[in-house]
């Protein structure tokens, strides 16, 4: 049992290098397509880090799993948002608070972070650090999007690749949910964006833009 | 006996007040020189008045009316509280000074009240001034007394004056000087004497108690005046069975009554004499200086409790 | 609920005070019902007032228990301290309710008069409440009760920017009272079973200093800010003159007297006297609120306002007593700590029934001349007779004249002060008898003020046409404070009818204490005033009627050829003097306008307004009040509208309590 | 079976009424459907209460707790729709936004609040707990106008966000029931949780971890300080009904869902750390709430920012933890969901009748709307936390319980930020019922439905404060005993 979980460590670590530099791209990318292709890559390694773990753990439900996160978000939600956009017709730029050398640096910090993050917490728990960092990192950068970006996108975005974060993070711990759980939360991630769709329309729709910050009405 | 003997002293100071309004009135004109009416002209007068008809304003309600009334009822029951030839009077050991200084309050409550139903502009304003004064010198009034009862442990007037008795006259306090000091200006100011008011003007902006009486008559008038004649020698009794009881009569027996009596005269005569003398040679005071006035015989009272506490510990 | 034997009147009145609602709601517009209710109420109180007599002068304890029904323990209990305030109620409701029959006929829209009723009968049922409650939860309930019903009696009786921002500062002030006093209530839970009071007595043994003393602070505060003792006064001069004159009535000579009935329990029942220091707080707040408020008084033409100051100063003398006893608790004197609260209490019951009569007599004069302003009253005595005796009756009751039921507590609280004098050795020694002084001090400037007020109000001439038409009130109204006037006047006579079962009650809050002699003194001596003072005037009557003539001729009017009303001294002329010696409290802004400007010796008119400055408001409770909406704006601020601040909010919570987790946790 | 019953009603129902394209015709089905629903959840209510806790398979529950706040949905719901009848008879066809389309996101709203209370997996919980964000986000959009998709979108971005975290909390206890050596299958569902967490040991640092990330997360839905944010525009914004229903169940549920952890993570190590973060904040919502109810200028806003102050004393009810605050805090639930329905129900009258909810261009409404501003008096007062009504046994209760464990602290904050609410509440409702009416309003009497339900809620009301009825002390005293 030990030597398969470091071995299964070894193979997860792995990935986790590939998860940082999406990261990093992520946070200085300036065009919403790119992000989008980023993101796609970034589900397509967890996607491939979930059929490690199947095929480490002998779990079939992984398959069932990796296969639904190869349709959903490496295929599915990239191309919803290219029709998005296509459909919305709006500025294609990201619209960051931060320049992109600032977002590097702060993506860095984020991955030193998530690292110390997990030094301090992660003790007791016996799991490869690096995977860990790598969800703990994904998180804080879907949170950083979530935060300094200004269109309605780039927040669904940031969102999803929160989504990731968490999504890894409960594999790397435990292999994952049970698997009724795991579809039902794909099914609230995809209704969730549809949602959003809906509502990114009614902003343009209705204030004719789509720059989240200046929705600001109500307040007080 | 006792009894018969308390009646004495209670119609003695209702029927010689008008004689020490003449008797100072007297003192004050030799001081000044003159010759002076009698000394039982006051009787005379209120005879007279007796006789008149009792104008009313046509404004005034029963009150007007009722306000001599009243006022010479609380004037002469509180003159039964003082002890003149002996140590005790008729309601002197169930009252105490509490009580008789709030029958003077009742009396003034209700004159106040009937200047005002004169419907006259004097009338407010001697019961406005009047209202100024009293409230204030109630203050150094009840003060004073406090200090007394607090060094003689007892609250009812014949307490007190039992055990001023009982004291010698040369181990007299301090507390005794300031309590008199400021009882005295207080009586000042509550029987409307100079420096804070003046008995015997006509002048109408100047006056305070003259002002209230104005439009009294007849036999209302008579009542009002020998009220407030009961009230100052009540007034003068109190101070002198406060501070020189000596010479009272111990006992109930013909020869010391007589003798207190015959001191008591004299006591009473050299206080009015005091009296005619501050009147004479003092201006009344201003009428915003009165509380001035009032201001340190309030701080010599409470001096005196003060001193008095201390002495008691 | 629970039913023991004995409590058969106490149900009676509860559903009487209940009952009156549906008939009023049933009664539509018609004027029976509306009879019906008053008349329920009034047997309703008169039952409470043999309920409470009996617990009163022979301490028959009466329980009722709800307490299988309610939420919470809910139980109602009459000792004797709840019987003394229980009789205080019904027998001011009685004369009241009576009063307010055309009262409100009178002077309520149609569609309000009913709810008027309704109002005021629950009004009556939450002070019940308040003063039998033997659980916290019955309490605190009657407490809120009480304030929120009052606040809609005076919402009921008309609307204005004014009167709708005076109601706010009422709630918010009750409000933040009542906290204080739920606070003090809880703060004996950890160490008692329950909020019973029979736990809490037990608990209070075991409390520990530091929470004794919190409580007996809180109760003061809380208490003392529906007392309306000064600086927590605000409120009062505000509530009292705007509600309907019955309510005034209740309000101040009721209402007020729960918050006394809250601190004697708290003090002495509860606290047995609370700490060493507790009296000299209670005594200064008495002198100040005393001093105070009768200068304030002073200041007021508003007839009601005016009274409502006088509230002020006679809860200030009702804490002067109570400070008192408390300072003689402390140190061991229990017979004149018995005293002091038997002079604290009378002052309570007596400051009941002169205070609703001069409201009800307020309410009489606005009946007649619709105003209650003295500047436009003068002459009602030949008008309105019988208002204008019993009035005059509740003037000397307040002043503290003798042979009126005031002067009894006065006297009896003069006596306490210079009891302190045989406290050899101690602070007390000294200040108690000092306090003589400011009582006098109050009492005469209470009577300067109340003979402005009838004075002005009532003698002389009138001072506009509505005073000149005035009318008597009805029958209902003479009679309700024909009533009232005789029970000053036979407890200012006959005072041993209260002061005995009084002395008990003290005896049974102050352990070990026996019976003054001075309620025994002035029980004997006062009865022979009366035929003194009553005798020697009727023949001095006698004597100045014989064969004399009476006759009514103008008075002297310095040549002019007849007086008018503007000569006579108005209300603000008749304050003048004394406003002017204590300038100091009023810092007042004077204004003198001549018209026209440019002839100074030849004016065609002259105004003169002098406006008191000093106000608590704006010194003492904008500042807290504004503190409290900055720090509002400062939140509202920080709720940008950007959502992505909001994110970042969530972050940041996230992350520092991952901070504190890693560090603390 | 019966646990199924109204989680198929509400599933059928929306299919049904979205094939009604007559208004009324969906109007009576709604109703018929709601009837129906009440009905299956009070049956399931007396069930619990006479026969304990009932499981439908794996992963549907319902024992005490859970039958506390399905009585409080069915409560609640039924007020709302009946009251939605009359309100919604003037509203237009429109993408997403007809009566058909309203009734139809109602009942999936309630749907997934009904599975909240009923699921017996954390994981589904929080499937259906995002589930009620995502129904009910077109619902908060439904005038499609700049402020309620404004409003919408917050409310969706910000919810989703603090869900992700409850996710995360929920994958950290997974975490740790896993590495504690549970079963999977059964790491997940509550009663062998709570039955596991004390026997087998699990990671202590773990669950403190897993629970501030459910604190953080759940407490975003709670709308607790400062995760607050979406709460007003959201409450704002909606139609009434659907802000009665966002205040009054779907707040509740998320304290449902998050009483699980609390249970469990109490169990685990000790009620101390739990009941720490509850009382933080709690106390945060009750002062920052209080004060901005201070300084609003919306009366739907104000109610908002009214229910976020009760949330918080809910949250320090709970936190306090003894058997006296948790029966108060449970209590505060529901007379809570009773006020605000009410108080919103008046608030909608006053926007139909003037058009905006602004409270300075609305004055004199005693005169002009007497029925509504009853109302809202008796709302006002009852929130306020006075007497007769009930909101003063429960506060009584959370007050006494704060004072007997000695937080004295908790106490005085609790005491004073009442009265700042009470002058708050007060300085504004004499603004807007005293004065001269600025506008006359466009209908001055209730329509029946309103006044039935307006009724029904005030004297439940002023009943509970009077007494509990014996059947909800029972329930009461069964959800507490599943919290110790």
């Amino acid at each position: 049992m030990g030597l398969v979980e470091i071995a299964a460590g070894k193979v997860l670590s792995s990935f986790s290098a590939f998860l940082f530099l999406t990261i990093l791209l992520l946070a200085v990318a300036r065009r919403i397509s790119t992000c989008v292709l980023l993101f796609s890559l970034q589900s397509a390694i967890i996607a491939a880090e979930v059929f490690a773990v199947g095929f480490q753990e002998r779990l079939a439900e992984a398959y069932v799993v990796g296969a639904l996160v190869f349709l959903i978000k490496v295929v599915a939600i990239p191309y919803a948002f290219f029709r998005l956009m296509e459909r919305l017709k709006t500025v294609r730029e990201v619209k960051a608070a931060t320049t992109p050398t600032q977002s590097a640096f702060i993506a860095v910090a984020m991955i030193f972070l998530s690292y110390a993050a997990v030094h301090s917490y992660g003790q007791s728990v016996h799991v490869p650090a690096d995977a860990l960092a790598a969800a703990v990192a994904l998180i804080l950068t879907g949170a950083f999007l979530m935060v300094s970006c200004r269109k309605a996108l780039m927040q669904m975005l940031g969102l999803l690749v929160m989504e990731n974060g968490i999504f890894l993070a409960a594999l790397v711990t435990t292999f994952g949910m049970p698997l009724v759980i795991e579809i039902g939360v794909f099914f609230d991630v995809l209704m969730g964006l549809l949602l959003m769709g809906i509502f990114a329309f009614r902003i343009r729709d209705t204030f004719e833009h789509l720059d989240v910050s200046r929705l600001r009405r109500l307040r007080g | 006996m006792r009894l018969a003997l308390n009646v004495f002293q209670w119609l003695l100071l209702i029927l010689a007040a008008p004689l020490a309004h003449g008797i100072i009135a007297q003192a004050k004109a030799r001081l000044q020189r003159r010759r002076g009416a009698s000394i039982w002209r006051p009787y005379a007068d209120i005879a007279k008045l007796f006789r008149k008809e009792d104008l009313v304003p046509p404004s005034a309600s029963w009150v007007f009316r009722v306000t001599p009334l009243v006022l010479f009822g609380a004037m002469a029951s509180a003159a039964a509280f003082v002890p003149v030839v002996q140590g005790s009077a008729l309601l002197a050991s169930r009252g105490d000074f509490f009580l008789f200084v709030y029958l003077l309050a009742l009396g003034r409550f209700f004159l106040s009240l009937g200047a005002m139903d004169g419907g006259c502009a004097f009338g407010g304003m001697g019961a406005s001034r009047e209202a100024l004064i009293s409230s204030l010198a109630e203050a150094p009034l009840l003060l004073g007394l406090v200090a007394v009862a607090i060094l003689a442990s007892h609250a009812d007037i014949a307490g007190m004056v039992g055990w001023t008795l009982q004291q010698n006259f040369f181990k007299i306090s301090a507390v005794h000087i300031l309590a008199f000091l400021s009882l005295g200006m207080a009586v000042l100011a509550e029987t409307g004497r100079m420096p804070v008011d003046n008995p015997t003007t006509h002048l109408e902006l100047t006056m305070i108690h003259e002002g209230m009486v104005l439009e009294y008559s007849g036999p209302s008038l008579a009542l009002v005046e020998w009220a407030s004649a009961i009230k100052l020698h009540a007034m003068l009794a109190l101070l002198i069975a406060l501070f020189a009881p000596w010479g009272m009569a111990p006992h109930v027996s013909a020869a010391p009554l007589l003798v207190a009596l015959l001191v008591y005269f004299v006591k009473v005569g050299a206080l009015m004499a005091l009296l005619a003398v501050i009147e004479s040679s003092v201006a009344k005071l201003r009428m915003y200086l009165v509380p001035g006035f009032i201001g340190v015989a309030s701080a010599m009272s409470a001096l005196a409790v003060i001193f008095a506490t201390l002495v008691k510990r | 609920m629970q039913l023991e034997s004995g409590e058969l009147p106490l149900s009676f009145l509860l559903l009487m005070l209940g009952a009156a609602v549906p008939m009023v709601l049933v009664g539509s517009r018609a004027k029976g019902a509306r009879l019906l209710a008053a008349g329920m109420l009034i047997a309703a109180c008169l039952a409470g007032s043999f309920v409470a007599a009996l617990g009163f002068w022979r301490t028959s304890s009466v329980l009722m228990d709800f307490t299988g029904f309610t939420p919470f323990p809910f139980t109602l209990e009459i000792d004797r301290l709840s019987a003394l305030f229980l009789l205080l109620i019904c027998v001011v409701a009685v004369p009241v309710a009576v009063f307010a029959v055309p009262y409100f006929e009178h002077h309520c829209p149609e569609r309000r008069r009913n709810w008027m009723w309704i109002f005021f009968s629950w009004f009556l049922l939450s002070m019940i409440v308040v003063v039998t409650a033997s659980t916290g939860f019955a309490f605190l309930a009657g407490w809120e009760l009480m304030t929120l019903l009052s606040a809609g009696l005076i919402l009921i009786e008309g609307d204005s920017a004014e009167r709708r921002h005076n109601v706010f500062i009422y709630l918010l002030m009750m409000h933040v009272g009542a906290a204080m006093v739920v606070a003090s209530f809880f703060l004996f839970l950890p160490y008692s079973h329950g909020l019973d009071f029979a736990s809490i007595r037990a608990g209070s043994a075991v409390l520990p200093p530091a929470i004794r003393t919190l409580i007996f602070l809180l109760a003061f505060v809380g208490f003392g800010t529906k007392a309306g003792i000064i600086p927590l006064h605000l409120w009062l001069p505000r509530a009292h003159p705007i509600a309907p004159s019955p309510v005034s009535a209740i309000m101040s000579g009721i209402m007020l007297k729960t918050a006394v009935y809250g601190f004697v329990r708290f003090a002495f029942d509860f606290l047995a006297g609370g700490p060493s220091w507790s009296g000299y707080p209670i005594l200064v707040a008495g002198a100040v609120s005393g001093l105070l408020g009768v200068l304030y008084a002073i200041g007021e033409h508003d007839l009601k306002r005016l009274l409502a100051y006088h509230s002020v100063e006679n809860i200030g003398i009702i804490y002067l007593g109570l400070g008192t006893s408390l300072i003689f608790l402390a140190c061991h004197a229990p017979l004149w700590a018995a005293l002091a609260l038997v002079a604290a209490l009378l002052h309570t019951f007596n400051h009941g029934l002169f205070k609703s009569l001069l409201f009800l007599g307020s309410g009489a004069i606005s009946h007649a001349t619709h105003t209650v302003d003295l500047e436009e009253l003068g002459g009602l005595q030949r008008r309105m007779p019988v208002t204008g005796l019993t009035f005059l009756i509740a003037c000397c009751s307040i002043v503290g004249l003798p042979l009126f039921n005031g002067f009894v507590s006065e006297w009896l609280t003069f006596r306490s002060f210079l009891a302190g004098a045989a406290l050899m050795g101690t602070k007390a020694q000294v200040v108690l008898p000092l306090m003589v002084g400011v009582l006098a001090l109050i009492g005469g400037l209470a009577a300067a003020c109340f003979i402005k007020v009838f004075g002005v109000a009532f003698l002389g001439r009138p001072r506009s046409t509505e005073a000149e038409h005035a009318i008597e009130a009805p029958l209902a109204m003479r009679g309700g404070m024909t009533f009232l006037a005789a029970a000053c006047l036979l407890i200012g006579i006959l005072p041993g009818v209260l002061l005995k079962p009084l002395v008990a009650l003290a005896q049974g809050l102050v352990p070990g204490a026996g019976v003054p002699p001075e309620t025994l003194a002035i029980t004997r001596v006062l009865p022979w005033i009366a035929v003194a003072v009553i005798g020697i005037a009727g023949a001095a009557a006698l004597a100045a009627a014989l064969g004399r003539v009476r006759r009514i001729v103008p008075a002297w009017g310095c040549g002019l050829p007849t007086l008018t009303s503007r000569m006579q001294y108005t209300s603000t002329a008749f304050s003048k003097p004394i406003r002017f010696v204590f300038s100091a409290v009023y810092r007042p802004d004077r204004k003198i306008v001549r018209l026209p400007a440019d002839q100074p010796y030849f004016p065609v008119s002259i105004s003169y307004s002098s406006v008191r400055t000093t106000s608590y408001e704006k010194s003492l409770y904008r500042p807290f009040a504004n503190l409290f909406v900055a720090a509002a704006n400062q939140l509202r601020r920080l709720q940008t509208g950007n959502i992505q601040v909001y994110l970042l909010y969530i972050f940041l919570t996230l992350i520092s309590l991952l901070i504190f987790l890693r560090f603390r946790g | 079976m019966i646990l199924l019953l109204p989680l198929v009603i509400a599933l059928l129902a929306p299919a049904l009424i979205l094939t009604l394209r007559d208004p009324r015709a969906a109007t009576r089905a709604a109703m018929f459907a709601g009837g129906l629903e009440a009905v299956s959840l009070f049956a399931i209510v007396w069930q619990v209460h006479t026969h304990g806790a009932l499981e439908a398979g794996r992963y549907f529950r319902a024992d005490g707790l859970s039958s506390i706040f399905l009585f409080n949905i069915a409560f609640i719901s039924s007020l709302v729709l009946v009251y939605a009848s009359g309100y919604l008879s003037h509203t237009g066809e429109g993408r997403f936004s007809s009566p058909r389309w309203f009734y139809a996101l109602v009942f999936l709203f309630l749907f997934t609040m009904i599975s909240v209370c009923l699921s017996a997996d954390l994981g589904l919980m929080w499937i259906m707990m995002e589930g009620t964000t995502l129904a009910s986000a077109l619902l908060v959009g439904f005038y499609n106008t700049k402020g309620a998709v404004e409003a919408g979108w917050k409310y969706l971005v910000v919810c989703t966000v603090g869900i992700a975290f409850a996710l995360f909390g929920t994958i950290v206890l997974y975490l740790a029931a896993f590495k504690a050596g549970m079963n999977p299958a059964a790491a997940l569902d509550w009663v062998s949780l709570m039955d596991a967490v004390s026997r087998k040991g699990f990671d202590p640092h773990l669950l403190k971890l897993a629970f501030v990330f459910v604190m953080v997360g759940y407490g975003t839905k709670i709308g607790l300080v400062p995760m607050h944010s979406w709460l007003p525009d959201a409450h704002a914004e909606a139609p009434t009904p659907i802000s009665a229903l966002l205040s009054a169940v779907l707040l509740n549920c998320a304290v449902y869902a998050l009483l699980r952890y609390v249970a469990i993570v109490s169990r685990g190590v000790g009620p101390a750390f739990p009941h720490t973060l509850l009382l933080i904040f709690g106390l945060a919502s009750m002062m920052a709430a209080g004060l901005l109810i201070l300084v609003q200028r919306n009366l739907k806003r104000l109610m908002a920012y009214s229910s976020i102050e009760h949330m918080g004393i809910i949250a320090v009810g709970l936190g306090l933890g003894s058997p006296l605050a948790l029966f108060g805090a449970l209590l505060h639930i529901f007379n809570h969901s009773v006020v605000k329905s009410l108080l919103f129900f008046s608030a909608g009258n006053v926007r139909q009748n003037f058009d905006t909810l602004r409270m300075e261009s609305i004055s004199g409404m005693a005169q002009t709307l007497p029925q509504t501003s009853a109302a809202l008096v008796i709302g006002c007062v009852a929130i306020a936390g006075l007497p007769p009504f009930s909101l003063f046994v429960s506060e009584f209760a959370i007050l006494s319980a704060a004072f007997s464990e000695g937080h004295y602290l908790v106490a005085g904050i609790f005491l004073a930020v009442l009265s700042i609410v009470l002058g708050g509440l007060a300085h504004h409702l004499f603004h807007l019922l005293g004065g001269e009416p600025k506008r006359l309003p466009a209908r001055a009497k209730l329509s029946p439905s309103e006044y039935t339900v307006m009724g029904i809620a005030a004297l439940c009301l002023l009943f509970f404060g009077a007494r509990i009825p014996y059947l909800f002390d029972a329930l009461l005293n069964q959800a507490a005993a599943v919290l110790r």
